[in-house]
């Protein structure tokens, strides 16, 4: 027979891990008893947490209990997401500008290919900031649409043109850049093959 | 041999060592050098009768045995006036062992740490893009950092032009029957043409894929009646004329 | 000014939806107040979850702050799901890994001559997964790379910091051996085979 503490402790590492509501008959069989007392303990750690005002709190949907943040909190997270300070251009928005100047023209799709991941959302972005641009209609089947970049680009980096793009070869050397390690995150880049 | 055991049981030349040292229960500061050199050597060269590649970095510590051995067999020459004179030839050995077992046994607890760190379980961050107020990006990069995005890239670049590759053709393998019998029917129309011989088709086409599209669309006009087959031999030019049905098949006009 | 109670909460809301361990200063900058004080409110929301023996803990890694489940309750977590976990490093990536802990900041000639054998791939192994980190050149000739542990490091093995390396130095009373006579030196070797 489990103690009472401990199976509201296990409750709090299983909502913890599973994110989604945690189906009270489901916690219960965990632990064999009745799907009736699951919802107690459930329903005593929902009332504990709001009543010590704790910045985790215990949402109850439909016999499900699931872990989430307090809404007081809400303009905190906001600060902590969005800072205030000037913020860069994404890791990801930079990969995405990068593979269309170097192929461009380029599809969507040959992107996403390229990436393993979809991209509309940062392609949308960099075409608002007037990086990227269509450039015409690929032969190819659906005849997506084709990007490149445009003048704004350029004048950016103080190019001319395409042509004064650093070397693809020779990027690495230009830029004395470090051989980045296979596999190793940097920040939010993630390149899946 | 009493110690028949698998190389890549050992991390090292250290590793086996001390093994070895520990399984003779051996005082590691009192090391019978002649007898783990022994074992030492008839276990590297049953490594070698199994075909199992020896690391130089093996052969090296055998070379130092050998030699400490040789020095234990000369009597030690303590100069009058020197304090200690040239010690134990076992010293760096013993010296070099003990490190190697501290380590080891640093990687021992890391092991146990590793373990009981599995106990403990994270959680992945939530979705902050509610949270995320219009993301007030703002263009600050500069040509290092758009270097660096591509650079990331191209360190897989091999990879990508397969991908390439593979995308062009996965795009181009999209011809259906139902377009290609249009085709066949415009080319048809346009030329005004009354003979095609399957041959001028197919060769039309570069993929083995669309040969076969073009071979099936032929199939099925002819059931159709769209078109007509002729084939005067066998393995003889096989002629496409236009069939009777072929009025009513709608061409499109791109 | 924000209250105490408001701001642990807050602290709460924000490990919880950051799910990385959250920089003690990142969130010291959200409420205006000093690295010391947001450190002790960490600080005093870990030991009270410590106390309550609750299913969620708070752990901390270098100055950063992060909820995790409880050790104690992943039998039941694993009732529920199989989580995802990190590949257990070989047994040569945990020598080397040793030596780099313990002897940082290190170079790859010094871990190669404690262990008798090179370790260029375990090496680059290891950087591959976070756990080491280039950390400056030497200066002795050739300047060659010096390597350390990471925050990553600390995580994978639960430390919060490099002080709680377990002590290894008194090697010999854990190997079950008579104290050398004095006069053996076990710290820095120079020994070339």
């Amino acid at each position: 027979m489990t103690s009472k503490k401990t199976i509201k402790s296990a409750f709090e590492s299983l909502m913890f891990v599973w994110g989604e509501p945690l189906d009270v008959k489901t916690a219960a069989e965990l632990f064999n008893i009745s799907n009736k007392e699951a919802y107690d303990y459930f329903a005593e750690l929902k009332e504990e947490y709001d009543r010590e005002g704790r910045g985790i709190r215990i949402r109850e949907i439909n016999k499900s209990f699931q872990l989430v943040t307090s809404s007081e909190n809400v303009e905190y997270i906001e600060r902590l997401c969005t800072p205030v300070r000037e913020k860069r251009l994404s890791q990801q928005a930079l990969e995405v500008l990068a593979i269309v100047a170097y192929r461009q023209p380029v599809t969507k799709g040959e992107i996403e290919a390229i990436r393993g991941i979809r991209c509309d959302r940062v392609l949308e972005g960099l075409m608002k900031r007037d990086l990227v641009q269509e450039a015409g209609r690929s032969s190819a089947i659906g005849r997506p649409i084709l990007y490149g970049t445009t003048d704004a680009f350029l004048k950016h980096f103080g190019f001319q043109n395409l042509k004064e793009l650093p070397d693809i070869e020779d990027i690495a050397g230009v830029m004395n850049l470090e051989e980045p390690e296979e596999g190793v995150e940097t920040g939010q880049l993630t390149i899946e093959f | 041999m009493s110690y028949k055991v698998k190389i890549d049981l050992f991390e090292g030349p250290f590793d086996l060592l001390v093994y070895l040292i520990e399984t003779s229960e051996m005082n590691i500061y009192d090391i019978q050098v002649a007898a783990i050199t022994r074992q030492y050597m008839d276990y590297i060269q049953e490594m070698q009768r199994l075909d199992v590649e020896v690391a130089t970095e093996f052969m090296v510590l055998a070379a130092v045995l050998i030699e400490i051995k040789s020095k234990m067999l000369l009597p030690r020459i303590k100069p009058e006036g020197v304090a200690g004179g040239e010690g134990d030839p076992r010293d760096e050995l013993v010296e070099r062992i003990l490190e190697y077992k501290r380590f080891k046994r640093a990687a021992a607890l890391l092991e146990d740490r590793q373990e009981a760190m599995e106990a403990v379980l994270e959680k992945p961050k939530e979705d902050l893009s509610p949270y995320t107020k219009e993301p007030d990006e703002y263009l600050n990069l500069d040509i290092r950092q758009f270097a660096a995005a591509f650079h990331l890239f191209l360190h897989k670049r091999k990879k990508v032009e397969e991908i390439r590759k593979n995308y062009a053709r996965v795009e181009r393998q999209r011809m259906t029957i139902e377009d290609r019998i249009q085709s066949i029917l415009r080319l048809f129309r346009q030329k005004a043409l009354k003979k095609i011989t399957f041959r001028q088709l197919v060769e039309e086409e570069d993929t083995r894929f669309n040969r076969v599209v073009t071979f099936v669309s032929l199939l099925e006009m002819a059931r159709q009646r769209v078109i007509k087959v002729k084939q005067q031999e066998t393995f003889g030019e096989i002629v496409i004329g236009i069939g009777e049905e072929a009025g009513e098949k709608k061409v499109h006009d791109q």
